[in-house]
């Protein structure tokens, strides 16, 4: 493919910032595509925590000492940087965690404790990932809460025909703002509107949407998101809740321990103010810093623009995949680009997504082969796993091209 | 670096294109075993007729790649007239080249060898061409599934008619 | 002072392992004296994290490339490294979490939870950490649990002379290894089969102790241990829980998401085995990295050198203090370096800690003052806080001595 | 790099070496409040006996570093005689210096001059000298305890009042 003058980002340029994008494997230059699972690092991002490792480490908000205080502002100017690029109201509504998967077992612990009761209603979609429905199952062995689910149409999109009904005296409405399989962006705010009209708590997997869109959580409308850092350049052992500033003074803590208290006493304890109530010991710091780094690389690109390429990026995916492949190939989810991320599920021909993943592996394409952490999804779809390719800032045709060309190996490899 | 070919035998693709003893049995009599691969989703169905302690009759169902789906085929027709003895022992040999070992993993030029600690007699005829696997890690749970599907099946009755 | 061949440790070599120890502070060397809050980094670790993000990052566990193969045997070799560092029986043994204070909640609630009922007693002692006291705490407001408190004698070391009394009907018996204030070794194995023959559970805050010490976890005796990589050479964002794989078996899962699974649908789910089943979400992996690096440096060195080396400087540190000040300094603790870590709570003429600790700043001396997250033990001792100075493998003398320096200079400053 | 003069100025020490208004007064009809430090444990008590709006007496109890006592000590100087209102408004000018300012975290020279935005006419006379405070960040919680727990106090007793 050859380079355009207006191109949503300069991948050419920006590859250079991607160390492991230098890799060869098996005599091929690597062609990632699994950033859905996990994103690759820029420099900028690594260098930050090295740097930080190397100068500044120390424990955080307990010291006086020069090093401890640079650590605690490293933590807290991350902390403003993560909230700014959500439009948070105040970096009190960021709660560092461990991942999104913690982010929100903290909102099902904490709140759900709170505030659910035996009988009461929690609305989940089929397409969520393990993340938004095993920490409701753990919580339903100890309250009796009733889960229903939001089906979805051929397309893959949510099917909100029955909405209404569906948050009809519910307590809570949790769901994906992207599909992590089928790519499907889901109308978060009509959803959030109509669980808020209907008294339910909202809360958003925002995973695979934060990433990848510029995000304003007051336009969401919901009270609370998570997201993990690894999935947008940013290093792995940290996540973000946000919440309501609100809705979280109002929640029991979570984990107890350093960092999470005013005074403890042999009698009893008195949690800190946001948003040290919810991070008990000592916080993922150098990540932290690495976190604050991965949102001023992708602020630099311009999330509008991320979010362009990506569109630019999933047209030629789909066009060319279909093009080349007919009706051997099926992409799930949305076939309009402007209604999706760079997500594809692909089945092709009768081969099994391992099978495809292993021929790729020889030609350094990666890909995953599996139920990507959504087997409700699966067994709705009627299938074990699915091959998935997902793009990202560093990906260009020529990735899609060279997916394109290991499928056609595949095929002739597995013909008969 | 080990390449496909390793891994994707002739043998292999030939069992993954022409399933052996692919179907059901009627339950009761026969018994029937499902296992799954976690990481996969890969689910395999093993139906067994047991006659006096011998595998009378199998079938395999479900779905897998096609190293799982080939070992369930290769697997169904080395067991056939087989004592639940001689099954265990059989499994005790495949699973055992289907461990990891370091000098494999390596990279070392033996592929055909038999891994030193294998130690076992038992021939594993057709079931050989599965070695390669041991080079893709990820892939082994794919090559025993079906095995530890049986096994399981079988242990769980022992334990069933013993109480 | 010289150095001698016969030293546990070559501090002199080790040092220039430490980026951060070549750092200057207002125009002094660094001398860093928080460990017990949190230890520096070796290159070797910072480059292990670096290397694996540069050449092998991907999601672990759920990949067939090649990539998402190596990221994964590089998690599960670190847990086979931390594993192996402790003595534990296998692999599946070793929880990572994202600090020691997740590891207790995680034991308080899986374990809590599953074998706790209204009145019911579990012990703990006057020293221990928040991240031991405060989660029990909050199971209190769930279960009626009764929490007994072991006692100090004046030397501060765990009180046992009502032991049998204490543990005698008690569910639980959970107590730090080493005290973070006073630098107490407590005895572990005699307080372990003590309980164990009560018939509690046994759960060892070994924060302060595997950094510091040999460890094995069958001497030890406990169930559950737990501890953090950063205060032994490793990354943030990463602790560890190891417990009887009996134990750990029988209980129910914590955090609920992706990897901790076997199966989930609609109705319900199926948890993983070992020691997935408490790893929900993306694990930290380039922090097991750099856990599993740590380890490794730690090893190289011995662990029994990094002892007696620590006694080594205890021994200089509570001699040359007293000697240079006489009754005007009260080093908390016992006072026999045999029985404690290099961990000195210092009391210095009336000299409030953050005074103290402001102008050992001013000379690159960085040592904690607060109550170090130990409430209970601050009134116990009755006093707010206390100015605390822990030493590691990089301490020498000559720290000790930039210690004592700058306890003369604050003395002078704020005489009158 | 600011250095210990900036912080630990001589009257600071001064008040920290002759504590004002030290102790307690009788409740009733004192009123008596008490803030903590979290951070580094430091506890403080401010007794204030109220007439018609206006402290006429005050003191200070606890124990704290240098920064908290010597500011709670100024603070007491400083408010005895004055109207509840009056102690509002020089507690929002003490907590306005207090604030951080990124330009003197930068480290410029702007030691003496008020911040651009302190923006009160009220002055603060000896208290002036705490300034210094906000080049040291962690220490700032130190200097404002006092005056946050009198004014939270003073709070709560308006709300106690309006029911
Ligand atoms: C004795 C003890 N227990 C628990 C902790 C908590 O460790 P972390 O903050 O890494 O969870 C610490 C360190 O802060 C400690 O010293
Ligand atoms: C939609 C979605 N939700 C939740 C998660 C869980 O994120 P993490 O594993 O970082 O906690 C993921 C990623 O795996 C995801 O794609």
């Amino acid at each position: 493919m050859a380079m355009t003058r207006d191109r949503a980002l300069d991948t050419t340029r920006l590859r250079q910032d991607f160390p492991i994008l230098g890799r060869e494997v098996n005599g091929h230059r690597l062609v990632y595509l699994d950033s859905a699972g996990s994103a690759q690092k820029p420099r900028q991002v690594l260098d930050a925590m090295d740097d930080f490792y190397r100068r500044s480490y120390a424990n955080v908000h307990r010291g006086a000492y020069t090093l401890a205080n640079e650590a605690s502002e490293a933590l807290e100017s991350a902390r403003e940087k993560v909230a700014h690029f959500i439009g948070a109201g105040s970096p009190n509504e960021v709660i560092f965690t461990k991942n999104a998967t913690e982010a929100m077992n903290l909102v099902v612990n904490s709140w759900g404790r709170a505030n659910l009761r035996d009988g009461d209603v929690v609305v989940l979609t089929v397409l969520e990932h393990h993340a938004n429905i095993v920490p409701w199952q753990i919580l339903a062995d100890q309250i009796e809460i009733e889960l229903r689910w939001v089906p979805l149409d051929h397309q893959g999109h949510l099917d909100l025909t029955a909405l209404d009904e569906l948050v009809d005296g519910a307590k809570v409405v949790s769901f994906s703002a992207m599909s992590n399989v089928l790519g499907t962006l889901t109308p978060v705010r009509r959803i959030a509107d109509a669980a808020r009209a209907a008294g339910a708590m909202v809360m958003v997997d925002a995973c695979q949407f934060v990433p990848h869109n510029p995000t304003d959580v007051a336009e969401l409308g919901a009270d609370f998101i998570a997201f993990s850092a690894h999935k947008m350049c940013g290093p792995t052992g940290i996540g973000a809740l946000w919440g309501r500033e609100a809705m979280l003074d109002a929640m029991p803590p979570f984990l107890g321990g350093g960092s999470m208290i005013s005074d403890v006493r042999l009698d009893g304890f008195t949690p800190a103010p946001l948003p040290h109530k919810f991070e008990a010991g000592t916080p993922p710091i150098a990540e932290a810093v690495g976190f604050g780094a991965a949102v001023d690389y992708l602020s630099a690109l311009g999330m509008d623009s991320v979010r362009r390429h990506e569109v630019e990026l999933t047209s030629y995916a789909l066009r060319t995949l279909t093009e080349r492949f007919g009706d051997q190939i099926a992409i799930s989810g949305p076939s309009e680009p402007a209604e999706r991320g760079g997500v594809f599920s692909l089945a092709y021909r009768d081969l099994h997504p391992h099978d495809i993943s292993q021929v790729l592996d020889e030609r350094a394409v990666c890909i995953r082969a599996g139920h990507h952490c959504a087997k409700p999804l699966m067994r709705y779809m009627g299938v074990g796993a699915t091959a998935r390719a997902s793009v990202y800032v560093y990906n260009d045709e020529s990735d899609i091209d060279a997916l394109s060309e290991g499928l056609e190996a595949a095929g002739e490899f597995f013909a008969f | 670096m080990p390449g496909l070919e390793d891994l994707y035998r002739e043998i292999i693709l030939d069992h993954y294109r022409n399933p052996r003893n692919r179907g059901e049995l009627p339950t009761p009599p026969a018994h029937r075993f499902e296992g799954f691969n976690p990481l996969c989703g890969d689910e395999i169905l093993v139906y067994v007729d047991l006659e006096d302690g011998v595998v009378s009759d199998v079938r395999i169902g479900g779905q897998g790649c096609s190293i799982s789906q080939s070992s369930a085929s290769m697997m169904s027709a080395a067991v056939k007239g087989k004592t639940v003895a001689e099954v265990r022992d059989l499994t005790t040999a495949f699973k055992g080249m289907m461990s990891i070992h370091e000098t494999q993993l390596e990279g070392t030029d033996e592929e055909g060898e038999p891994p030193p600690d294998s130690g076992s007699d038992i021939a594993l005829g057709d079931l050989e061409a599965l070695r390669g696997v041991v080079k893709f890690p990820v892939r082994i749970k794919c090559a025993t599934l079906s095995w530890n599907t049986l096994a399981q099946g079988l242990d769980e009755l022992a334990a069933d008619e013993s109480t």
